[in-house]
């Protein structure tokens, strides 16, 4: 039994990996053209980013002509930056007395880039030969639809209903966008950035309240050992 | 196909189970029917199983080692301790220092309504003020109940076990728990 | 025995056979319940039981009962009211009629009857319309699927079973339950009669159709597809609480007792005991005890089998009937025929 | 007749049993709801069922009865409180949702945990499994019909269980992984517990094998029963038994270790040709077998040394994506976190494995008989908090 730790194999792997992870790469290219905009490959896995009209194209040329036949899942960023923070300062309660509006901290975008607020994310993998391909692509703001993945691939059904549950993407294509999580009449995309989350918005931080200082009656002299034993 | 039908194992595995159950003992006193032992089962209320060392049954504070740092308030995901505490100057240690400054602790409240018992406070606890007992009775009728206050908390420590040696291969430190 | 009842007055006859009736039927019930349903299919899945109410919980079930009767009695609001409120009473009603014909010793009957099996065979029938009212009654979906399966299951048993009797009548000849008891007794097995002619022995086919047949009558797993509790939520008995549920529940288990004290006297030889003079009075004191150990162990098989096993498809099961059971029994029928006029 | 050849039988006769539905005669249908209270739902899962008779002409899961947002509660917490949110995912086999969770951090972060901390990860990950599928073996039985087995899967289960609980202090929800290592070490005489508790499984694999595998009863039910072809359980996103069931040999166990070292013992990914609901049962039932076996080998070979890598204190993961996934007990389980360089994660994609594996079933359930609604539903084995997450 070989007492080789994992990450050693990995790199072992990995050039091979990044080698085969390049000419996906470029067959993508070559069958999609310019609607790859942009790619990333990292210890193996492999991200694409294609324009939104070849969403569906993208998916068909992976399953039917690359054998990436299983559906792995889908879904979306969204990459504003939280208007709440991190919601943990809320000294106040925020439902009754909403706090001055932050200034948008600059949006960024992670792996592979992204133009747009609102990026899709789908991964398929081919289990025969172990590969694995991560798709991203950007949807704008004013028209967040896309072309739908389920006549390709059946599984994207429901995660294709949870992203427009989730986030108010539209799938094209799609045989019927219910609500698959939450009650029907539900009004609001909780997954956005800008969908407050109240539970932690209703209470204040506990850990806000700090230790109250000493009474002004004591003679001046910190302590110098401190508090801690 | 075998030549036993599986129907036939089946009720042999049933069967073997009663015998198992009534008669757990082998050799001379086979034939002593004693079900309350061959069983999975304890009778809870008159018999208790004792939960493992580790066991996360509910959280014990050392109120001496606490200095109301704040940081199991802040780490906790639900929320649910709240600590409250002033200042104080207490007599030097040491004949002829200078007097030191101390946090006294007001109030140190769990909510096991809230809590998930994950026990990420008693691990980012920095003083040893926070133990794990296995004690797991104390189920209350009203919710309100569930807000253990600083002395019940407390109490909690009495019941914490000491730590265990680890198994063989560790390097991990063997921690102690400070006495009362 | 008859001797001290032709004494005493109409009423005081009738209200001791309706105390014996209702013992019978209730004791025999509360014990199965006890020991197999809390106690042996405990020990089969390694746990206890009830511990609780009385000595080894031998009282659960009056906590049971005590239970159920504080329960509200619910109809559902679009119920079938009277159907629905009826329907208990009509299951119990055929457990107790099956009672009727049962001998219990040489003189400790309560009819006997020259057609007495073929009025068991009858009467048990009137069950399958208590579970079909049950079941439309409920106006509930599951209820109505499990009163359907129920009826279409009952009828195809009730053949099978039939025919696994008639193996017996055949060879006993006679319909009259006693009467069978004692050609038990006093038979041979061609020609050794040393333990009489339990016609476990010679209709060995016929009593395993009867004893499953009799599994399918009363909706015992496998075959309680009418009532399965993991996907029809106890079929027919979903929407009944309280007392009504406590009936069905209790008429489950009498009408286990009671198809069990038929099969034990088909073909356990009922009352008897091997090596005894049948015509001996001791019988009418000890012979209904006899009847009632035979009841428990083969309601003890009933219950082995029940919690043992996974349950048919109502296709499966009907297949079974039809395609297997009639046939064997058909066949059994045909060859006891034949043994009879040659031997 | 060959495997292959059974398997398109059965797949043509659920298809025509789809086609008679429509044919016959236009009766009105009904339309049942198994769910959300339900016995056979383990949970609140919604089933609508339009029936003709008593075949199903269309099935629709209704879930979300108990979505409970972990995407966007993960989003205001900090790396280490999310595995005590995560840990409520599945949970039968808790400390498996968190591993995959830890490992994409840790991949963000290029730490490794030492390999003592991989080692006993992996035995704990094997134990979950255990714990999980311990309980389908039993509730698969119930659902056709035999109550007994599921008491022995409690039975036996709570062996398992009691180990977790040593090692971790939580019997169901251990948040025993950090990002760099474990919380703690083993306790004295754990190893050889463990071992017991190995043996007392595989008895009852034994037992279960008779009382249930081999009952000619159970076999009629679930044979051929809910065949899944290998091409549309892999375009629905049929993880772990399901797919293995469907012949398609695929563990991620083996196929792209990460963090676990699966790769240090000697073990076999067991497949069935048949795809039906038996397949599935028999498969996971070698599956546990299997994880006794990984766990024993494991329990001999645990290497002593530092159970936490080099991390500091207020962990702060490098901006970045990472996608990490394991074989969980129910199928493939992956996080896909979004890093911004906080305390917390920006975004976290939860593939849990019941959602993709209960997205066939509308496939699945046209033209079956309500009875095999509940066999099927039962061998596809889900957890509720695994689809709602």
């Amino acid at each position: 039994m070989s007492r080789l730790s994992s990450t050693d194999a990995v790199e072992a792997d990995a050039p091979a990996t990044d080698v085969e992870a390049e000419a996906l790469l470029a067959r993508l290219r070559g069958a999609l053209g310019d609607a790859v905009v942009e790619s990333h490959t990292d210890r193996g896995a492999v991200w694409v980013r294609v324009e939104r009209d070849a969403w569906a194209d993208l998916a068909g040329y992976l399953r039917h002509e690359e054998g990436f036949g299983f559906f792995n899942f889908l879904s979306a960023i969204d990459w504003m930056p939280s208007p709440f923070g991190r919601d943990m300062d809320s000294s106040v309660d925020n439902v009754l007395d909403p706090p001055e509006p932050k200034e948008a901290a600059p949006t960024e975008t992670g792996v592979a880039g992204g133009d747009t607020r609102f990026q899709l994310l789908a991964r398929v993998n081919d289990v025969t030969s172990g590969r694995s391909i991560i798709a991203k692509a950007d949807l704008p703001s004013d028209d967040l639809s896309a072309p739908s993945w389920v006549a390709v691939y059946p599984g994207a059904d429901w995660h294709e209903r949870e992203a427009w549950e989730m986030f108010g993407i539209d799938f094209d294509g799609h045989p019927g966008l219910r609500h698959i999580y939450l009650p029907g009449e539900f009004e609001g995309h909780p997954l956005r950035k800008d969908y407050p989350l109240l539970a932690r918005r209703v209470k204040p931080w506990p850990g806000l309240v700090d230790v109250e200082l000493m009474p002004e009656t004591d003679d001046g002299g910190d302590a110098g050992e401190g508090a801690a034993p | 196909m075998s030549l036993v039908p599986g129907l036939v194992k089946g009720l042999k595995v049933t069967g073997t189970t009663v015998v198992r159950t009534v008669f757990p003992k082998r050799g001379m006193r086979t034939l002593m029917p004693a079900p309350s032992k061959g069983a999975a089962t304890v009778q809870y209320p008159h018999v208790k199983e004792a939960p493992p060392t580790r066991a996360r049954g509910v959280i014990a504070l050392h109120e001496g080692n606490c200095t109301a740092c704040m940081l199991c308030a802040r780490e906790c995901p639900d929320w649910c301790i709240y600590i409250e505490g002033h200042k104080e100057k207490a007599p030097p240690r040491r004949a002829g220092g200078k007097p030191r400054q101390v946090n006294i602790l007001d109030r140190f409240d769990i909510d096991y309504a809230l809590c998930m018992f994950c026990g990420i406070c008693v691990d980012v606890c920095p003083f040893e003020a926070l133990f794990w007992s296995p004690e797991y009775e104390f189920s209350e009728p009203r919710i309100a109940d569930l807000l253990h206050d600083m002395s019940r908390l407390s109490e909690w420590m009495e019941t914490v076990p000491e730590f265990e040696d680890y198994e063989s291969g560790s390097v991990a430190k063997k921690l102690k728990v400070p006495p009362t | 025995m008859i001797g001290v009842l032709s004494e005493l007055s109409y009423w005081q006859v009738t209200s001791i056979r309706v105390g014996a009736g209702l013992v019978a039927v209730l004791l025999v019930a509360g014990t199965l319940v006890y020991a197999h349903l809390f106690k042996m299919v405990s020990f089969m899945q390694s746990r206890l039981g009830p511990m609780e109410a009385g000595p080894y919980g031998s009282l659960q079930l009056m906590a049971e009962i005590g239970k159920f009767l504080q329960k509200e009695d619910i109809v559902p609001r679009r119920a079938d009211r009277f159907v629905f409120k009826a329907a208990p009473f009509v299951v119990l009603t055929s457990t107790f009629l099956l009672l009727v014909v049962l001998p219990g010793g040489p003189d400790a009957w309560f009819i006997s009857n020259d057609l007495g099996i073929y009025l068991a065979m009858a009467v048990s029938s009137v069950s399958v319309i208590g579970i079909l009212m049950a079941g439309w009654g409920s106006a509930s979906k599951y209820s109505l699927l499990g009163g359907l399966r129920a009826t279409g299951q009952l009828i195809a048993y009730e053949l099978p079973l039939l025919l696994a009797v008639v193996g017996v009548v055949i060879q006993a000849e006679t319909m009259n339950l006693q009467e069978i008891v004692l050609a038990q007794a006093n038979g041979e097995i061609f020609g050794w009669g040393a333990i009489g002619n339990p016609f476990i022995i010679t209709q060995f086919a016929g009593f395993i159709i009867f004893m499953i047949a009799m599994q399918a009558e009363l909706t015992q797993t496998p075959f309680d597809m009418p009532v399965a509790e993991s996907e029809l939520v106890t079929g027919y008995m979903t929407e009944y609480s309280g007392l009504r549920f406590l009936l069905f529940f209790i008429g489950e288990f009498a009408t286990a007792g009671v198809f069990s004290a038929i099969a034990a006297v088909l073909f356990l030889g009922g009352w008897y005991v091997p090596g005894l003079d049948p015509a001996d009075n001791l019988f009418n004191v000890i012979g209904p005890l006899v009847l009632f150990g035979k009841v428990v162990v083969l309601t003890f098989l009933v219950f082995w089998v029940r919690f043992t096993f996974p349950r048919f498809r109502e296709d499966q099961l009907q297949r079974l009937a039809w395609k297997f059971l009639v046939p064997l029994a058909l066949a059994n029928i045909v060859v006891t025929g034949v043994l009879k006029v040659v031997v | 007749m060959t495997v292959t050849e059974r398997q398109q039988l059965s797949y043509i006769a659920a298809q025509a049993a789809d086609a008679r539905v429509n044919l016959e005669i236009e009766t009105e249908g009904m339309t049942l709801n198994i769910g959300p209270q339900h016995p056979a739902t383990h949970g609140t899962l919604r089933i609508v069922a339009k029936l003709d008779g008593e075949q199903v002409v269309a099935a629709e899961p209704v879930m979300g009865y108990m979505h409970r947002g972990y995407e966007k509660l993960a989003e205001v917490r900090t790396y280490p409180q999310v595995t005590t949110l995560i840990n409520r995912i599945d949970w039968l086999g808790s400390f498996a949702n968190e591993v995959p969770f830890i490992l994409a951090a840790e991949r963000l972060m290029e730490v490794e945990a030492p390999p003592r901390a991989q080692w006993i990860r992996t035995i704990l990950f094997e134990l979950s499994r255990i714990a999980n599928i311990t309980l389908f073996l039993g509730d698969m039985a119930v659902q056709v019909g035999a109550i007994t087995p599921v008491f022995f899967a409690f039975r036996d289960r709570e062996h398992v269980l009691n180990q977790i609980e040593a090692a971790t202090g939580g019997r169901f929800h251990p948040n025993f992984d950090r990002i760099g290592g474990l919380k703690d070490d083993l306790p004295a005489g754990w190893v050889a517990e463990t071992r017991q508790a190995m043996r007392k499984i595989r008895r009852f694999c034994d037992e279960i094998e008779e009382l249930v595998e081999g009952n000619e009863i159970f076999q009629a039910r679930t044979r051929g029963i809910g065949v899944i072809p290998p091409d549309v359980g892999l375009s629905y996103g049929l993880t772990g038994a399901n797919i293995r069931a469907s012949g398609v040999d695929w563990d991620v166990r083996r196929d792209s270790p990460c963090g676990l070292v699966h790769d240090q013992v000697d073990w076999k990914v067991w497949t069935h040709p048949d795809g039906d609901s038996f397949a599935r049962f028999w498969v996971r039932m070698q599956e546990t077998r299997e994880a006794t076996k990984i766990v024993d080998q494991l329990l001999d070979g645990i290497p002593s040394g530092p159970i936490m890598a080099k991390v500091p204190v207020i962990i702060k993961v490098p901006a970045g994506e990472a996608y990490v996934e394991t074989e969980n007990p129910l199928g493939v389980m992956g996080y896909y976190v979004v890093s911004k360089g906080d305390l917390n994660p920006f975004r976290v994609k939860i593939r849990s494995a019941s959602f993709s594996n209960v997205s066939i079933t509308p496939w699945l359930l046209k033209g079956v008989y309500v009875p095999d609604i509940i066999t099927i539903l039962g061998s596809l084995y889900f957890i509720l908090g695994d689809i709602d997450r």
